[in-house]
């Protein structure tokens, strides 16, 4: 049953991600907006590398935030414009194959445009976080993973609003307030040097949740696709 | 069409009573706090509307998951109008709250771990009913809000861990807690006298409110038979 | 402002906010219901 | 079906022992809002310019204030570690000495804290003044002591 359910979900995945490599709507408009923003960031904050430094763990995760937000709109409209929905609900099996694959494909979007955003920030803002790459990873892909999860759900809830393009934001920031804390905090101890057990609380946190979301999304995916 | 029934009637009106006896206690009767002086009378509103306000949410959560399990629309009509009458008294909690920081912390809004969480709740639930005014179809919108409130009930306590290890400033509360409430008694009356009356103004408010809900769903049942017919 | 004009705020503010609502709230039956008697005065009409 | 309420239930489970296992690892960490006095004396060195809290009790005869410069010196104390503490402007009316205050601000080279805001910060006790208690009217006291230390 497991296998099955990996099988159909990796189906999924890859028609998402073989659609994306055709197209490339979605990851072009995703990293070309990374970049964006942090060039905004500067005009924002003004050249004070004191401050900067200050608030880099803030506007990082801002950064990656807004990136996936942007994303995770596109997941589903793009069904929804293409009149695939009813053919997506055709698909054999549990829903959760279909919630899977969508999440493994927007969790791929979105690492990828945050493996761009990290070393880019790093050059731009002049801070040396090459050494403490690993554990900013780890840090960033809980995060994604939580953000992502609740984030999949409300994109294919959304999708059939009134204005879903706002909707998405302010149905996902409130409920992701847990993982943008505990991601923020726990980059802003790593960038302050603190090693990975400084940090230990946050990361179960992120852990806790990703666990929570990871087995109540799915089951609720099978309320919101039913037609 | 336009009242209620009577039994409305008297429940509203008991609440009104209540909450005009506890008024009077609260703001005459009962002698000014130690250290804050009469400040501290803002404790009579700001504490009874956030424990109805959580009791409100916890019906939204409860009826949610009866809707999904049973599809009664009935269920639906509780969840949205709990969540409204939940969001005008977490409204009144945070107003209320700020007015007692300035003179007493000296500040209107500080990010403290009470604050915060309160504010948290508030967002999601105005995000719900911004969801269920946006819904293009009712029997959708219902489905999307019933999952929004279970996720968003869920995400209270880890809203509660992640705020609490980020900061607390707020003092820890003074009834639930080991070893007995540390109010003065005389104190306690006007506070659970207006708890009574908010709980039953809110009772009012959500019978009122699901009456409104029943004559849409009516509304919309006729509509449809006509277009039917038509 | 002394403390009870904190304290007049707060309980003015508290009971704007609960009688507005309950206003808001009448507003909305009566909108409702007459709504809904308009609609079935005229579906009856046809019928009939 | 049975397949069905086999998944809520482990769903259900699950969700309360991840909540169960934060909940229970979170009240072994402690996080702080605010540093303690003498934390900050210990950590002075790696925190000078960061903007943070410090949260403690104000020591007695401690609070200076100058009206015409609206500067207010004061003493913030845990018992073993005490900072001196700068503030421009007025503080709120239930700051004073004796009692518990958080001030935000900077750690600054010259060995004082500069603060921004101040906050006071009181206990959950609610009780009218008549109440014959050791603590009520030790409270009493600081506030007379108070009078006198503001002119």
């Amino acid at each position: 049953m497991v296998a099955e359910l990996l099988r159909r979900t990796w189906a999924m995945t890859w028609k998402d991600v073989t659609v994306e490599l055709r197209a490339r709507e979605r990851i072009n408009a995703m990293l070309f907006f990374a970049a964006l923003v942090l060039f905004i960031f500067n005009f924002a904050l003004g050249p004070d590398r004191e401050t900067l430094r200050e608030v880099a763990p803030g506007l990082l995760w801002l950064a990656f935030l807004f990136t996936g937000m942007l994303g995770l709109g596109r997941s589903f409209q793009a069904e929804r414009e293409n009149e695939c929905f009813e053919e997506l609900l055709l698909t054999p099996g549990d829903r959760e194959s279909i919630f899977f694959g969508k999440l493994a494909g927007n969790i791929l979007f979105m690492v990828t445009a945050e493996a761009l955003i990290l070393p880019l920030f790093g050059i731009l803002y002049n801070l040396d976080i090459w050494g403490l790459l690993p554990s900013l990873a780890l840090v960033a892909f809980l995060g994604t993973v939580g953000f992502s999860a609740i984030g999949t759900l409300l994109a294919a809830m959304t999708a059939h609003l009134r204005a879903r393009e706002v909707m998405l934001p302010l149905l996902l920031f409130p409920l992701t307030v847990p993982v943008i804390l505990g991601s923020v905090r726990a980059t802003e101890a790593i960038l302050a040097g603190g090693g990975l057990s400084e940090v230990s609380h946050w990361l179960k946190l992120l852990g806790g949740f990703d666990v929570i979301f990871l087995v109540v999304c799915p089951l609720a995916f099978e309320f919101v696709l039913e037609e | 069409m336009g009242r209620g029934s009577l039994a409305t009637r008297v429940l509203g009106g008991t609440a009104g009573l209540l909450l005009a006896a506890g008024l009077y206690l609260g703001l005459v009767v009962v002698p000014p706090d130690a250290v804050q002086g009469d400040v501290q009378r803002i404790m009579y509103v700001h504490v009874p509307s956030i424990v109805t306000a959580y009791i409100a949410f916890f019906v939204v959560f409860c009826t949610s998951i009866l809707y999904l399990w049973k599809r009664d629309l009935r269920f639906d009509a509780v969840a949205v109008s709990s969540a409204e009458i939940g969001v005008v008294f977490t409204g009144i909690t945070l107003a209320t709250g700020m007015i007692w920081g300035k003179p007493t912390w000296g500040v209107w809004w500080t990010w403290d771990a009470r604050l915060t969480l309160t504010a948290i709740l508030f967002t999601i639930y105005v995000g719900y009913l911004m969801l269920r005014a946006f819904a293009e179809e009712p029997l959708a919108g219902a489905r999307y809000g019933a999952v929004l409130a279970i996720l968003g009930f869920l995400d209270i306590p880890l809203n509660h861990l992640a705020v609490y290890w980020w900061r607390t400033l707020h003092q820890p509360s003074s009834i639930l807690r080991p070893g007995g409430p540390s109010v003065a008694s005389d104190m306690l009356l006007p506070l659970a006298m207006n708890f009574a009356g908010l709980v039953l103004l809110s009772t009012y408010f959500l019978v009122e409110r699901v009456r409104l809900e029943r004559l849409r769903h009516r509304t919309a049942e006729v509509r449809l038979t006509r277009g039917r017919r038509g | 402002m002394g403390n009870w004009g904190f304290v007049g705020l707060a309980y003015g503010l508290a009971l704007v906010v609960l009688v507005g609502y309950l206003v808001f709230l009448k507003g909305r039956l009566r909108g409702a219901g007459e709504e809904l008697a308009a609609l079935e005065q005229e579906s009856g009409r046809r019928t009939r | 079906m049975k397949k069905r309420k086999l998944k809520y239930l482990l769903a259900g489970g699950i969700v309360v022992a991840a909540l169960a296992g934060m909940i229970y690892s979170g009240v072994q960490e402690s996080m702080v809002y605010f540093y303690t006095p003498s934390e900050l004396v210990q950590k002075k060195d790696a925190v000078q310019g960061k903007s943070l809290r410090v949260g403690g009790m104000v020591v007695e005869r401690s609070i200076r204030w100058d009206p015409q410069t609206l500067l207010l010196t004061f003493q913030l104390t845990d018992g073993q570690g005490t900072v001196f503490v700068r503030h421009k402007g007025t503080a709120p009316d239930l700051f004073k000495e004796g009692a518990g205050a958080v001030v935000e601000g900077t750690w600054t080279p010259e060995g004082f804290f500069r603060s921004s805001n101040i906050m006071a910060k009181h206990s959950e006790e609610y009780k009218p003044p008549a109440h014959p208690e050791t603590l009520e009217s030790k409270k009493e006291l600081f506030k007379s002591i108070l009078k006198e230390g503001k002119p």
